[in-house]
C-alpha cells in the first residue's frame, strides 16, 4: 500500500504492527473498521461474521491500511502485543484451518547468513582450542562441551540453572499429578533462548553426537520430562488448535512452517536456502504448546517430533500426519540442525527432497547445482521420484540399436504389485 | 582477600555427584589484616595472656575470615545418568573479612 | 458435494501461455442430482489480488486455465515478504450444485496453491517423471458409499507443451485384488468405479504408470497414489461378549471409587479432534429413576481408536466403568441391577443402541475386634514418641472410605489416684494413611515409678459415619521393676549423630530401646542406603513421615525434614531425605550428607 | 557459636590505656559445623584433593567462623590520670557463624 516503501531486491519493507495499529486509530475510517473487524472476530462462527457485508467492507479498507502488511521482530519489546495486532487482522484474512499461515515475523534476510556463520565459526573457535573432542583418548562430546561453554559463561550459567531448577523440580506427586508445573517451565526456558546468546544457548541444543551418552545429553537439554512429556499424548490436531488459540504459540508455529517447510526447488531444502531462519524459528517454538524434541538418543539418524500423536484423527488423519510429517521428516530441518552441529566437520552434504531442477532462468541467477537422488530400497514413497522403465519402443523391428535410458534403478518388482497394502 | 575461580568437574566438588559437566568453583582466600577492630586486637592479647584460661576464649577467633559475603544461587547439572540436579551455595560470589 | 482433495498445488513458468489449462479441480457428488459449478472465490470480491485476473475457471470441468501469458515483469508486481526466485500465489475454488450457483462463492472452498517460479518452463529431455507426475506427495480422498466419479485428473498440464511430440498416457496398474479404480482414456481423468467401504480398507495405494513414448523410446513410469477412504457414521455399536458386569462393593466404599467395565464396540473412527466433537458420538442414559442409585453411582465412558482387533481399519472401542460419586455407609446393605443405555446419536439406523447391565452387590462392614486382645510388653527405657504396636479392627487395612478413630480408655476406674496417673504413658494415633492405629509412649515419668508396674487400657474404635463402636483389651507390661531418675535423658534426636559410637551410646526420641541405633550404608556415591543414626530402624528412615513421626521433627528428621540439606542427596517426593551420600545427620535448621572422613582436620590460614 | 563474656579491666584490654575501671568484654566462640553450606564441603575436599595444590586454595576457609555479626558501639571510662577516653567496637553484641 501506498505507506510501505518498497525496500531492497523489490521487497516491500514491512512496518511494524504496533506502530501500524496506531497509524490505524488515528485515521477514522481505519479505526472504525479495525473495531468492526475484531467484533466481527469475536463471534463463535467467524466464517459467516466474515462474509456479511459490514465486515467485507472492513476487511476492504483495512487490506489497504498498514496493518495489512505489518509485521513483527523477533525479541522486540512489546512483542505480544504486536503479534496480537497482527492476528487481529490476519485472523480474519485466513480461513483458520490451514495448514500453514503466513510468519508474523519479519523474515530473516541474507545477511543474518553472516551470524550463521559467526556460530559455526564459535564451534570452530571452540573445538580448536583443543577442548574434549580435540584431545586424543578423551571420549568426543560436543553437547558436554557445550554445557561446559555455558556454565563457564555467568548468564548461560544463571539462566540455564534457572530453568533447570524450575524444570526439574520434583512438586510432590499427589494421585495422576503432573511431575512439575509445565506453565512456569515453559517460559523459563522461552526466557533462555531470549535472554542468552545464540553462541552458548544453540550449541546445547544442536550439538553434533557421536555417541548415543552426548545424543541423550542432547534429548535432555529441555528437560523433557516436564516441558515435553505428558501423561496422554493428545491429537497433533488438538495441539494445533490449541496453539493457535494462543498469539505467541500461532506466531512460533507459522514462523517455523514458513521457514522450516521442506522447499524442492532449492538445495538445502530450506526456504531461500535459509538454515538459519529454519533453527531461528525452531528455537522459537520451544516453551510453547508445541514445544518440539529429539524423540530419541538415536545419534545416527536424528527424528524430531512435537509430543502428540494423529490416533483419533477421524477423516483428518492425512491433515495430521501431514502436521507430524514437518517435524518427524524435515529434510530442511535436518539439514539446519546436522550444517551446525557438523559445521566444524567439512564435506556435510545436505539430502535433498527430490532432484532439484531449476529450469533455464534469468540469467543473474547462479545455475543450479543437479544432485543425484537416491530412491529408498525398498519401496516408492510418494514423496519420492517415480520409478521409471525403458524400452525400445521398436526393438521388435530389429532397427536402430537404441540403449535404454537408466536414470534410475527401481527396486525389485514385487515392489510394483499394487496390492502390497500397507497403511 | 579475594574471589578465586577454579574449572572442576561436578564429579570433582566431592558431593558425591557423577557428572562430567564441568563448572565454575569460585572461592575467597586471602589475608584480613587490614580489617581488624580493637575486638579482634583485645581477644588476641587476651588469648595470649595466660590468666585468662576459659576453653571458648581459646576457641575464639582474633582475626577477621576472608569468606564468601554472597553466593550463587545455585547450580544446575546433568549427571551421568542423565538426570538433572541442583545444589545450592556451592560457589562464592563475593568476598569479605567478617 | 465435496472436494476429494484438501489442496491442489501446481507449478507455473514465465512464459506459460494464455489460455493454457493448469490444473482440474474435481468436486465428488454426494447424491446424484447434484451437478458441480465451479467459481473462483476471492476474500474480497471487490479488490481480488493483482493475480486474480490472470486466471479463468471453466465453470463446469473446474479446469482452471490461464487467462494471459505471464511474463517477467509479472513475477516482480507480486510483492512478497520473503525473498528467492518463487512467489506462492493462492486461489480459492469453491463448487457449489448447478441450481445454486449465484450463491457459489458462499459455498464451501478449496486451496489452489500455486508456485511462480521466475524462470522460464524447463526444457524437454529433462526429468521425464516432471512431465507425468506433480512435485510432492500426491493423495486424494473419497467418502465411503458415495458415488462413482471421476477424483482427479492425471495429466501435468503446465507441463503438456514441454515436449510437443510425446504422446503421455495413464493407466492403473492392475493388482491381485479388485480395486474399483480406473483411468478415464479419453481425460485422462481417475475415476472411482463403486462406492467402497470404510469398514473394509480405509486406505487404496494405488500404482499409477504413466506411459511416455517418444520418437524411438517407451518410458513406463510408476509411481504410488494414496487414496484415503473418509469415514461416516455406518456401523451400529455392538458388545462383543457379555454387556453385564458384576459389581461387589465391601470395603472400598469411598467416593471416586472405580468398578468393572464394560466395552462397546464400533467399527467407526470416532474423532477426538476437535475436543467438543460431533462425530459418531455416544451418549449414555442411566435408566433408573431411584434416586438413591442416581445420587450414589455415576457412569465413567472413555474411548479409544484401536486397529488390529477391527480388521487392520481404524475402528472405536468405548469403555464404561462404574463410579461412586459419594461415599457408601457403613452398615449399607443393597443389591441392585443398574442398567445403563448407550446411543450411537448419529448412526441413521434403528440399532444405535446398547444396554449395559451392572449387577451391584453392596456388604456392610462390621466394626469389630473378632477375638482379639492386644498385649505389649514395654521397656521403662523407651523414650518418648517410641512406638509399641499396631492395633486394627478387622480389615481395617482394606477400608477406603470407612473412617475409624481409635482412643484409650482406663478399665479399671477405681484405682488410686498414684496408679491412675500411670495411664498416661500410652496413647493411640490413626495412622495416616490406613485406617489402623499407632500404639505409642506419650510420657516416660511413669517408668520412674514403681507403682506403675502393668496398665489394663480398654482399646475403643468408632467408625464416623454412623458411630458404630468396638471395643477390646489392651495390656501393657513394663519389662522391669523401676530405673532411677539419673538415667533420666534429655529428650533429643538421634540424627545428629554422625558416628555408630556416639549414635548407640545416645538415648534420642522415639527410641523403644532407649538407645539410637546405627544403620551403615555400603552403597557408594548418593543412595538411598545412606548411613544414619535413627531411633527405630523399622519405621525410621522408610521414606514416610509417619503419624508418629509427625508429631515431632526431631523424631526423624530422616523422613520429616524440610530444612535445606547440604551435600550430596536426593529430597523426599513429600519430605524428608529419600538418598544421601555418606553419612546423613542433621541439626535443626540443616542436614548434611557427606563422606565420613571429613573428620581429619584441614589446614587454613589459621592452622 | 555464642556470646560469651569476661570482666577484665580496662588495662588488660591491652590497647595501652592505663585504668582500673572494669568493663564487660563479650566475645564470640562455638563451633559452626551446624551452619556449613555446600561451598564448605566443596572446598574441604578440593583442600583434601591434593591434584589442586594451588597456594590459595590452601588458605582458603572452608568452615565457616564463629564471629561477631554485631558490635557494642564504644567503651567510656576514666583513665588513672582523670581522663575521659572512647574507645569503639571493642565489644561483641551478637554472635554468628559467617
Amino acid at each position: 500500500s501506498s505507506l510501505s516503501g518498497l525496500g531492497t531486491h523489490g521487497w516491500r519493507a514491512p512496518m511494524d504492527c504496533l506502530r501500524a495499529s496506531e497509524m490505524c486509530n488515528q485515521n477514522p475510517q481505519c479505526s472504525s473498521r479495525f473495531r468492526i473487524m475484531r467484533q466481527c472476530l469475536v463471534g463463535r462462527d467467524r466464517t459467516t461474521m466474515l462474509a456479511n457485508k459490514e465486515c467485507q467492507a472492513a476487511l476492504e479498507v483495512l487490506q489497504d491500511s498498514p496493518l495489512y502488511d505489518c509485521r513483527c521482530k523477533r525479541g522486540m519489546k512489546k512483542e505480544l502485543q504486536c503479534l496480537q495486532s497482527y492476528w487481529s487482522i490476519h485472523m480474519g484474512l485466513n480461513e483458520g484451518e490451514e495448514l500453514y499461515e503466513t510468519s508474523p515475523y519479519e523474515p530473516m534476510h541474507f545477511s543474518d547468513e553472516f551470524r550463521l556463520a559467526s556460530i559455526i565459526s564459535a564451534m570452530d573457535s571452540a573445538l580448536s582450542k583443543g577442548n574434549l573432542c580435540s584431545d586424543t583418548g578423551k571420549p568426543c562430546n560436543p553437547c558436554l562441551d557445550a554445557a561446559k561453554a555455558c556454565n563457564l559463561n555467568d548468564t548461560c550459567k544463571r539462566q540455564r540453572s534457572a530453568y533447570i531448577a524450575t524444570c526439574n523440580r520434583a512438586t510432590p506427586i499427589t494421585h495422576n499429578q503432573e511431575p512439575c508445573n509445565r506453565k512456569r517451565c515453559h517460559k523459563a526456558l522461552r526466557q533462555f533462548f531470549e535472554r542468552v546468546q545464540t553462541e552458548f544457548s544453540y550449541p546445547l541444543l544442536f550439538c553434533s553426537c557421536r555417541d548415543k551418552a552426548c545424543a541423550e545429553r542432547r534429548r535432555q537439554t529441555i528437560v523433557p520430562a516436564c516441558s515435553f512429556e505428558e501423561k496422554v499424548k493428545p491429537n497433533c490436531l488438538e495441539l494445533r488448535r490449541t496453539c493457535r488459540s494462543d498469539p505467541l504459540c500461532r506466531s512460533r508455529l507459522a514462523d517455523f512452517h514458513m521457514n522450516c517447510q521442506t522447499t524442492p526447488h532449492s538445495i538445502t531444502s530450506c526456504p531461500n536456502d535459509n538454515y538459519h531462519g529454519c533453527l531461528v524459528s525452531y528455537v522459537g517454538l520451544i516453551g510453547s504448546d508445541v514445544t518440539p524434541n529429539y524423540v530419541d538418543a538415536n545419534h545416527t539418524n536424528i527424528t524430531i517430533s512435537p509430543w502428540c500423536s494423529c490416533r483419533g484423527s477421524g477423516n483428518q488423519e492425512t491433515e495430521c500426519e501431514a502436521f507430524l510429517r514437518d517435524f518427524r521428516e524435515n529434510a530442511c530441518l535436518r539439514n539446519a540442525i546436522q550444517a551446525f552441529g557438523y559445521g566444524a566437520d567439512a564435506g556435510f552434504l545436505p539430502i535433498t527432497e527430490s532432484q532439484s531442477v531449476v529450469p533455464s532462468e534469468r540469467p543473474n541467477l547462479q545455475p543450479a547445482i543437479i544432485t543425484k537422488p537416491v530412491i529408498s530400497s525398498n519401496d516408492i514413497k510418494p514423496v519420492d521420484s517415480a520409478c521409471v522403465f525403458s524400452t525400445c519402443a521398436n526393438l521388435k523391428d530389429g532397427g536402430q540399436k537404441c540403449s535404454p535410458s537408466n536414470s534410475f534403478e527401481c527396486a525389485d518388482e514385487s515392489m510394483l504389485d499394487p496390492n502390497m497394502d500397507g497403511s | 582477600c579475594s574471589l578465586q575461580e577454579e574449572e572442576v568437574t561436578v564429579s570433582q566438588l566431592g558431593l558425591g555427584y557423577i557428572s562430567d559437566e564441568t563448572v565454575l568453583f569460585r572461592y575467597c582466600s586471602g589475608r584480613c589484616e587490614a580489617s581488624r577492630r580493637n575486638y579482634d586486637m583485645t581477644l588476641a592479647i587476651l588469648k595470649r595472656n595466660s590468666k585468662l584460661i576459659k576453653e571458648d576464649l581459646k576457641k575464639a577467633k582474633h582475626r577477621p575470615c576472608c569468606r564468601p559475603t554472597a553466593y550463587d544461587k545455585n547450580i544446575s547439572f546433568l549427571d551421568n545418568q542423565s538426570r538433572y540436579h541442583t545444589i545450592h551455595e556451592v560457589s562464592a560470589r563475593k568476598c569479605g573479612c567478617v | 458435494l465435496y472436494f476429494p482433495q484438501s489442496t491442489y498445488s501446481e507449478t507455473i513458468y514465465v512464459g506459460q501461455p494464455a489460455g493454457a489449462p493448469v490444473l482440474q479441480v474435481h468436486s465428488m457428488r454426494e447424491r446424484p442430482s447434484e451437478e458441480p459449478y465451479f467459481c473462483l472465490s476471492w476474500r474480497n470480491i471487490q479488490k481480488p489480488p493483482l493475480y486474480a485476473a490472470w486466471f479463468h475457471l471453466d465453470p463446469l470441468t473446474g479446469v482452471l486455465y490461464m487467462n494471459k501469458t505471464l511474463e517477467w515483469t509479472d513475477f516482480d508486481s507480486l510483492s512478497s515478504s520473503t525473498l528467492g526466485y518463487t512467489r506462492k500465489l493462492t486461489l480459492k475454488v469453491a463448487a457449489a450444485p448447478v441450481s445454486q450457483k449465484a450463491t457459489c462463492i458462499h459455498h464451501s472452498r478449496v486451496d489452489v496453491s500455486l508456485t511462480f517460479i521466475n524462470a522460464t518452463a524447463p526444457s524437454c529431455g529433462q526429468k521425464m517423471e516432471k512431465l507425468c507426475f506433480p512435485d510432492g506427495d500426491i493423495s486424494s480422498h473419497i467418502k465411503e458409499n458415495r458415488l462413482p466419479g471421476a477424483l482427479r485428473q492425471l495429466r501435468r498440464f503446465t507441463h503438456a507443451d514441454i515436449c510437443p511430440n510425446y504422446t503421455i498416457s495413464y493407466r492403473v496398474e492392475a493388482g491381485t485384488i479388485e480395486m474399483p479404480f480406473a483411468v478415464n482414456n479419453a481425460t485422462s481423468e481417475l475415476v472411482v468405479t463403486a462406492p467402497v467401504d470404510r469398514e473394509e480398507k480405509e486406505l487404496y495405494r494405488l500404482i499409477i504408470v504413466c506411459n511416455v513414448r517418444t520418437a524411438d523410446m517407451l518410458h513406463r513410469l510408476d509411481t504410488p497414489l494414496l487414496i484415503n477412504i473418509y469415514d461416516e457414521d455406518d456401523t451400529a455399536p455392538y458388545v462383543n461378549g457379555t454387556d453385564s458386569e458384576d459389581v461387589l462393593i465391601e470395603f472400598s466404599r469411598s467416593e471416586g471409587t472405580v468398578f468393572g467395565h464394560v466395552f462397546v464396540y464400533d467399527r467407526d473412527t470416532t474423532p477426538s479432534y476437535p475436543k467438543d466433537q460431533t462425530e459418531n458420538k455416544f451418549v449414555g442414559t442411566l435408566m433408573t429413576n431411584d434416586s438413591w442409585i442416581k445420587d450414589t453411582f455415576t457412569i465413567l465412558h472413555g474411548f479409544r481408536e484401536e486397529k488390529a482387533m477391527f480388521g487392520n481399519v481404524r475402528g472405536t472401542v468405548h469403555e464404561y466403568k462404574l463410579s461412586l460419586s459419594r461415599n457408601v455407609l457403613v452398615d449399607e446393605r443393597r443389591s441392585v441391577q443398574l442398567d445403563y443405555l448407550v446411543n450411537d446419536t448419529t448412526y441413521p439406523g434403528t440399532e444405535g443402541t446398547v444396554m449395559l447391565h451392572f449387577n451391584i452387590t453392596i456388604l456392610p462392614v462390621p466394626i469389630q475386634f473378632s477375638n482379639i486382645t492386644y498385649i505389649f510388653v514395654l521397656s521403662r527405657k523407651s523414650s518418648i514418641y517410641s512406638q509399641i504396636g499396631k492395633v486394627c479392627v478387622d480389615n481395617c487395612l482394606k477400608f477406603k472410605g470407612i473412617d475409624i478413630v481409635y482412643q484409650l480408655e482406663i478399665s479399671d476406674r477405681n484405682v488410686s489416684s498414684d496408679v491412675l496417673s500411670c495411664y498416661t504413658t500410652v496413647n493411640v494415633a490413626r495412622s495416616l494413611e490406613e485406617m489402623s492405629g499407632v500404639l505409642y509412649v506419650n510420657d516416660t515419668k511413669p517408668f520412674y515409678r514403681p507403682e506403675c508396674q502393668e496398665l489394663q487400657y480398654v482399646l475403643v474404635a468408632q467408625e464416623q459415619q454412623k458411630q458404630l463402636q468396638t471395643k477390646t483389651h489392651l495390656l501393657i507390661i513394663f519389662d522391669e521393676l523401676s530405673i532411677k531418675m539419673a538415667e533420666r535423658p534429655r529428650s533429643l534426636t538421634c540424627a545428629e549423630k554422625r558416628q555408630r559410637g556416639e549414635c548407640e551410646t545416645f538415648k534420642g526420641m522415639g527410641a523403644p530401646t532407649g538407645r539410637c541405633h546405627w544403620r551403615q550404608g555400603t552403597d557408594k556415591g548418593i543412595s538411598e542406603n545412606y548411613s544414619t543414626c535413627s531411633p527405630d530402624l523399622r519405621t525410621c528412615p522408610d521414606g514416610y513421615c509417619d503419624v508418629i513421626e509427625s508429631k515431632n521433627m526431631s523424631i526423624c528428621p530422616q523422613d520429616c525434614t524440610r530444612v535445606p540439606i547440604i551435600g550430596g542427596h536426593e529430597r523426599g517426593l513429600m519430605l524428608g531425605i529419600k538418598a544421601g551420600y555418606g553419612t546423613c545427620y542433621c541439626y535443626s535448621e540443616k542436614c548434611f550428607c557427606e563422606q565420613d572422613e571429613m573428620e581429619e582436620p584441614i589446614c587454613d590460614d589459621m592452622c
